[in-house]
């Protein structure tokens, strides 16, 4: 089998797997790594459910090769959250009731933490588009869309100077 | 938080809205779908899938693959054992059981794309496929039929030949594709008619459209060698997926322990099994734990899509606009098997008016397509469309508003139902004029807009449910419940065990159990956990606060009617005693001295759920030169009884309204003239995306609590499906100038309505 | 997908040797948006993947004198984020940020979406309206051809199987200029393109269009420059007669199929629609409206 | 006497085209044997697969569910859900 070894950085820990070109990385952060918070929805990149952070860009983990991987830091949805501190995303999203199945949400959370990270104020119309590509079946988005803007104010919040 | 959907009621738990027991798992990747399992020495399975919609099987040879280095295990339809009799289980008859595992594994003739045909166990994905590859299936391929009308027309292929319409004397000569004939009604319709003053007439279809869940079908299955075994899988229903897989694979049912995982959207879809008798057959084979997983391509081509529906209604009324008739044949795709909703149609079409004289016609047809399951509110979301696109007819032609139209024929408590039932706890009126009061009706439109209104009806019910609630020895409380938590229920679960223990929600928490860990229950579907499960929950609270009590009593030499049990303290009233208050903390510290733990399951089988209405206004724009909708306001309204937890009461009504705005718009079966699907793919199968929508406002009606439930829950997850398909339809029309008849109103069938293209 | 390799060359001639190893079997592979479904679906079977974006400058943007030099594996959102790019060429830029999702724009590149050889491309009818060049590298060096040039039918390109498309050309923007692209998708967001149509103009000081490329796509096996619309445009002040005429003119270029998402009607009528709505888009973004 | 009605096209292949019947019944059980008696099949397939509508509200496997002497007992198809 044509595997090489790949190293990654992977919510801040380096890692060490082996990667096939016929590998996605979703693939392998679920069967090589067992991170399986992230979710296989499509397998084509429609769905978003396996939306992960890789070097500050937002993509589906299935739409990249595991040996990309090589180099890289991925964030993932088990990373979200700050040595056991939820991060103010997923606050708002079980405040505001924002996931009812909850299999689309790491995807979900991911994709809004990117937005944030470049667009701390988004408009409701923003967030809407930014997150066309993860559908949720559940929800009908309104308190998805109340969730991202209200953890968008929490940020900010924190960033004000005390 | 939208309209202040705030319960009237002071309940301290009840009517809240705190953060579900189960939340932080899933915000954090933690929570195990069906598809996050992983056993020691686990195989991958793949299914072999025709590529025909319509063949029959000749041969199937499995010696090439069989000698492939790392495949362990192959299985076919002959490795299934449904057999003849046997007991009924979980509602399915004989026959049905033989259509399920005809369904899950092709026995003679595959009935449609995607139909499954093979297995493998392989020790890797790439082997597994490579596998597929090399079992070779013999096809005589035979001509198909995929449209309903079609499927019902003289010569068309036929796909079983024991298929005789039922409900028709005396018995047709010749098999067909029409599985069964539903008539029902009352009254005399040919005197309403003769005396109307005004007749609505038209014929309606809908697209065959799916569930679309997220999460593809799951499962692991272990086969042990002792004969016992353990499934894991997503579904909405343990005890579901243990009695069919049973019943597929000829086992003793206590021989079968399925473990619940997380469930990852379902909406009717997961109510049944498609790779769990699979997976334990070559889990049989092999002696080694086997995975499958469905990709997204599978879950369109061979599981359940809801039918389409080619439906025609004939309406009799005033000039005043009472409803006096109604004539309605409802023709549904089954898909490849019996069983489609069409009998759910009849009975829901007219539920929500008070119509003296009716006549519905009902036929179940089958054509080359998966076998139809269950999809939210099964049934109702077409009829609905045919029978609201009429009465907006009506009031237009009436020159009514339609609101007021709809009040004017409303059911009204003590109403009879052409299915039998009378109208109870019912708050439709009260939904209507919530409607008409709110901000959003009042709003005037903007140049280019349009209004449109719908309603909608679903029964909602109860059954069989258990569930225990345990007193942990520190005073908190653990509830097990027994349905897959698809929206929340732990929630409502924990919820009502608080407030009948007297707990903070924050010291309830939830599990849910696996077959051998609690009693039986339905599946979580019907709208009917938070109803039934949710009285098996507080019924179980009762006899711990009862249980409490006595102890309490025990423990002061007290006569138990002189305890009171209030927001977790046992008080003594017996002025004699010089009792000090006892909370559950104490008493649950105490319990061995008392007679040991706390604790107390209950099953029962629910009975007097509530029906529910829905109304819904749907505002849009079209883009006059491309024929896009765009929906700029959604207000969906609905009697819920109450609200247990408002925020995911809220939910599934903005949920079911997306749903329905995609099954207006854009969401179909595309089937091409070789009988296949031609967008087996979220990029072609359009289900709305966040930016297609609007917030999307709810209210949520209270007017009439449920009286035959502790807390006065109806169902609510299904009744949001059924209005949008019209409130949609009636906005476009008005924009267009014309009916619209035919679901989805895609752009280009908007386009060509307005005589642009 | 069992035993695939992967590789990562360094530069375009190691690309160009790995691709040559591997014949049939080679597959190039930028963001990937295309190439993995395809591999996931069955309908590509690579046994080598050569992964070029590990090649110097082959996902970054340079402005040089003469204009802008985009690589070939540059993504959507290093696009969309180029300041410079986005002001002199709004269309290309839209039209490259309509491509998939938010993820997929984190991935998908200018250079993929061309070789792919979607007739639905969202890219290539705006790149062939302003006039982009590609350049491409082979055995025997760098040659250049233009973008409209580089399609020839449904996944079929005009590239020999050793070339490797390296970059894009787009030309310093002559004044009062502007581009815009649209298309039509049933929802808002990740669809592809029924329809697509692009206009690149330039005007003059008094506002007459004095040159003007117009494309369309998803309405004939490649991406369309119909010559005749933008002629339609030239000499015009966009009176109602001149858009009628480019209407016209992309209505009867347009050769489109009926299939799962469009009808050829559909297709003719709309395509027409909005080559006139861009053409107006443009002649704002030229007028300086937006800026 | 329980009043029998049905809108099941199913029970009508069993009752020779009969929409509704009296049935001598004190009990859900008691009318399910009687059904069987008088039309062989149809108390099982009641059991199986329909639900009762006694006297306006829905029933489900409710054998022990008492009938009034003018009860009317609507026959329908068993109701699920999504």
């Amino acid at each position: 089998m044509s595997r090489t070894v790949v190293n990654a950085i992977v919510n801040g820990e380096p890692v060490e797997f082996l990667g096939g070109g016929g590998q996605s990385l979703l693939d392998a952060l679920r069967d090589e790594l067992r991170l399986t918070g992230t979710k296989e929805g499509c397998g084509t990149g429609d769905c978003g459910a396996c939306s992960v952070i890789v070097d500050g860009r937002l993509v589906c983990a299935c739409l990249m090769l595991a040996p990309e991987a090589e180099g890289k830091r991925i964030e993932t949805i088990e990373g979200l959250a700050d040595n056991g501190h939820l991060h103010p995303l997923q606050h708002q999203f079980l405040e505001q009731a924002a996931l009812q199945c909850g299999f689309c949400t790491p995807g979900l959370l991911m994709a809004s933490k990117a937005l944030l990270d470049r667009n701390p104020d988004p408009t409701e119309t923003e967030v809407r588009y930014w997150l066309a590509g993860n559908i949720c079946r559940c929800t009908g988005y309104d308190k998805v869309v109340r969730a991202v803007m209200d953890a968008a104010a929490d940020l900010r919040q924190e960033e004000k100077p005390k | 938080m939208s309209d202040g959907n705030q319960s009237p009621v002071s309940f301290k738990v009840v009517g809240h809205r705190p953060i579900r027991p189960d939340g932080v798992d899933k915000v954090t990747g933690r929570a195990q779908f069906g598809a996050d399992f992983h056993l020691p020495g686990m195989l991958t399975g793949r299914i072999k899938r025709s590529p025909h919609p319509h063949a029959r099987i000749l041969k199937i040879d499995t010696s090439a693959a069989e000698k492939l280095p790392g495949v362990k295990a192959i299985v076919t339809g002959a490795d299934l054992d449904v057999g003849a009799g046997g007991d009924i289980e979980a509602g399915e008859h004989a026959a049905a059981m033989k259509d399920v595992a005809a369904n899950v594994l092709a026995s003679g003739k595959v009935f449609y794309q995607g139909h499954a045909v093979a297995a493998v166990a392989a020790t890797s994905p790439e082997i597994a496929a490579e596998a597929l590859d090399l079992i070779e299936v013999t096809y005589e391929v035979l001509p198909h039929v995929i449209d309903v009308d079609e499927a019902i027309a003289a010569g068309a292929a036929v796909l079983h030949d024991d298929m005789f319409t039922k409900g028709v004397t005396p018995k047709p000569a010749k098999p067909s594709n029409v599985a069964q004939r539903h008539v029902m009604g009352r009254g005399d319709v040919k005197a309403a008619f003769a005396a109307a003053d005004v007749v609505i007439e038209g014929r309606y279809t809908t697209a065959a459209v799916h569930q679309g869940y997220i999460e593809p079908h799951a499962c692991v299955a272990s086969w042990g060698a002792d004969g016992q075994s353990t499934i894991w899988c997503s579904s909405q229903g343990q005890f579901l997926v243990r009695a069919m897989t049973a019943r597929i694979l000829n086992l003793p049912l206590s021989d079968i322990k399925v473990i619940p995982a997380e469930i990852g959207g379902g909406f009717g879809g997961k109510t049944t099994v498609y790779l769990e008798p699979v997976a334990l057959a070559l889990s049989r084979k092999c002696g080694r734990p086997v995975k499958l997983v469905m990709s997204r391509e599978e879950v369109f081509l061979a599981s359940g899509p809801t039918s389409g529906a080619s439906m025609d209604i004939k309406l009799a009324a005033t000039k005043d606009g009472k409803i006096t008739g109604a004539e309605m044949e409802l023709r549904y795709q089954a898909g490849a098997f019996a069983g489609s909703p069409v009998n759910l149609g009849c009975m829901t079409a007219f539920a929500c008016y008070d119509v003296e004289n009716l006549a519905l016609v009902g036929l179940d047809v089958v054509s080359n397509r998966p076998k139809v399951a269950a999809y939210r509110a099964p049934g109702a979301p077409m009829a609905a469309f045919a029978v609201e696109s009429a009465i907006d007819d009506l009031a237009r032609k009436l020159n009514m508003d339609p609101i007021d139209l709809r009040i004017l024929n409303a059911v009204r408590d003590g109403a009879k139902t052409v299915y039998g039932a009378t109208v109870r706890y019912s708050a439709f009126v009260e939904t209507l004029e919530a409607v008409k009061a709110h901000p959003h009706y009042q709003a005037k439109l903007k140049p280019g807009q349009a209004r449109g209104v719908a309603a909608g009806f679903w029964f909602n019910i109860g059954g069989e449910s258990s569930a225990a609630v345990h007193v942990d020895e520190d005073g908190g409380a653990t509830v097990v419940s027994s349905n897959p938590d698809i929206g929340g229920s732990r929630a409502s679960m924990a919820m009502m065990a608080a407030e009948t223990l007297g707990l903070p929600i924050e010291r309830v928490r939830c599990t849910i159990a696996d077959t051998t860990s609690i009693g039986f229950s339905g599946s979580t579907g019907g709208s009917r956990v938070t109803f039934a499960t949710g009285m098996a929950v507080v019924e179980a609270a009762q006899k711990v606060v009862a249980d409490l009590k006595r102890r309490a009593a025990q423990t002061w030499e007290c006569d138990i009617a002189h305890v009171e049990y209030r927001d977790g303290v046992a008080t003594c009233l017996d002025p004699s005693k010089d009792a000090k208050p006892l909370s559950i903390k104490a008493l649950a510290g105490k319990s061995a001295k008392t007679g040991g733990p706390i604790a107390a399951e209950v099953s029962l089988n629910a009975q007097g759920a509530a029906a529910g209405y829905g109304v819904h206004v749907c505002d849009l724009e079209i883009d006059a030169e491309t024929g896009r909708t765009t929906v700029v306001r959604y207000t969906a309204a609905q009697d819920v009884g109450r609200a247990i937890h408002p925020a995911y009461v809220e939910g599934q009504l903005q949920g079911g309204a997306a749903q329905g705005v995609g099954w207006a718009l854009n969401e179909e079966y595309v089937y091409n003239a070789k009988g296949l699907l031609d967008n087996a793919s979220f990029l072609d199968y359009r289900m709305p995306v966040a930016s297609d929508l609007p917030m999307i406002d709810t209210i949520l009606v209270e007017a009439k609590p449920n009286p035959r439930h502790p807390y006065g829950a109806k169902g609510v997850g299904e009744v949001p499906i059924v209005p949008p398909l019209a409130a949609v339809s009636n906005a476009v029309s008005a924009l267009v100038g014309k009916r619209m008849t035919a679901l989805p109103l895609s752009p280009i069938v908007v386009l060509a309505a307005m005589g642009k293209a | 997908m069992s035993g695939v390799e992967y590789i990562s060359p360094g530069s375009v001639a190691e690309a160009i040797s790995a691709l040559q190893a591997a014949g049939e079997n080679g597959r190039l592979l930028a963001g990937g948006t295309d190439l993995l479904v395809q591999m996931r679906g069955g309908r590509a079977k690579p046994k080598v993947v050569i992964d070029l974006k590990a090649i110097p400058g082959i996902a970054a943007i340079r402005e040089e004198a003469s204009g802008f030099v985009i690589g070939a594996a540059a993504s959507g959102a290093t696009i969309g984020e180029h300041e410079a790019l986005c002001k002199a060429w709004p269309g290309v830029v839209e039209a490259v940020n309509l491509i998939g999702s938010t993820q997929v724009q984190g991935r998908a590149s200018l250079g993929g979406n061309l070789c792919n050889a979607s007739p639905a491309a969202d890219s290539v009818p705006a790149l062939i309206a302003a006039g982009a060049v590609c350049v491409i590298a082979g055995p025997n060096g760098l040659r250049e051809a233009p973008v409209e040039s580089i399609q020839t039918g449904p996944g079929k390109t005009a590239l020999a199987k050793d070339e490797v498309l390296v970059a894009f050309k787009l030309l310093k923007r002559a004044a009062q200029s502007g581009d815009a692209y649209l298309r039509l998708i049933p929802r808002t967001e990740m669809d592809i393109a029924v329809v697509g149509a692009a206009v690149s103009l330039t005007l003059d000081a008094s506002g007459k269009c004095i040159a003007a490329r117009v494309s369309v796509g998803a309405v004939a096996p490649t991406a369309l420059l119909v010559e005749a619309a933008g002629a339609a445009l030239v000499g015009s002040s966009f009176e109602e007669a001149a858009l009628a005429k480019l209407e016209a003119a992309v209505a009867a270029a347009c050769k489109p199929i009926s299939d799962k998402r469009g009808t050829i009607e559909y297709r003719t009528k709309v395509a027409a629609v909005l080559a006139r709505r861009a053409a107006l888009i443009a002649r704002d973004r030229a007028q300086g409206a937006a800026s | 006497m329980a009043h029998v009605v049905s809108i099941s096209s199913k029970v009508r292949d069993l009752t020779g085209g009969l929409d509704a019947f009296d049935v001598e019944a004190a009990t859900v059980r008691g009318l399910i044997r009687a059904l069987e008696a008088r039309f062989p099949g149809l108390g099982e397939l009641v059991e199986a697969e329909m639900s009762l509508a006694i006297d306006g509200e829905i029933h489900q496997d409710a054998m022990a569910e008492p009938l009034g002497p003018a009860s009317e007992v609507v026959l329908i198809p068993r109701i699920s859900g999504g």
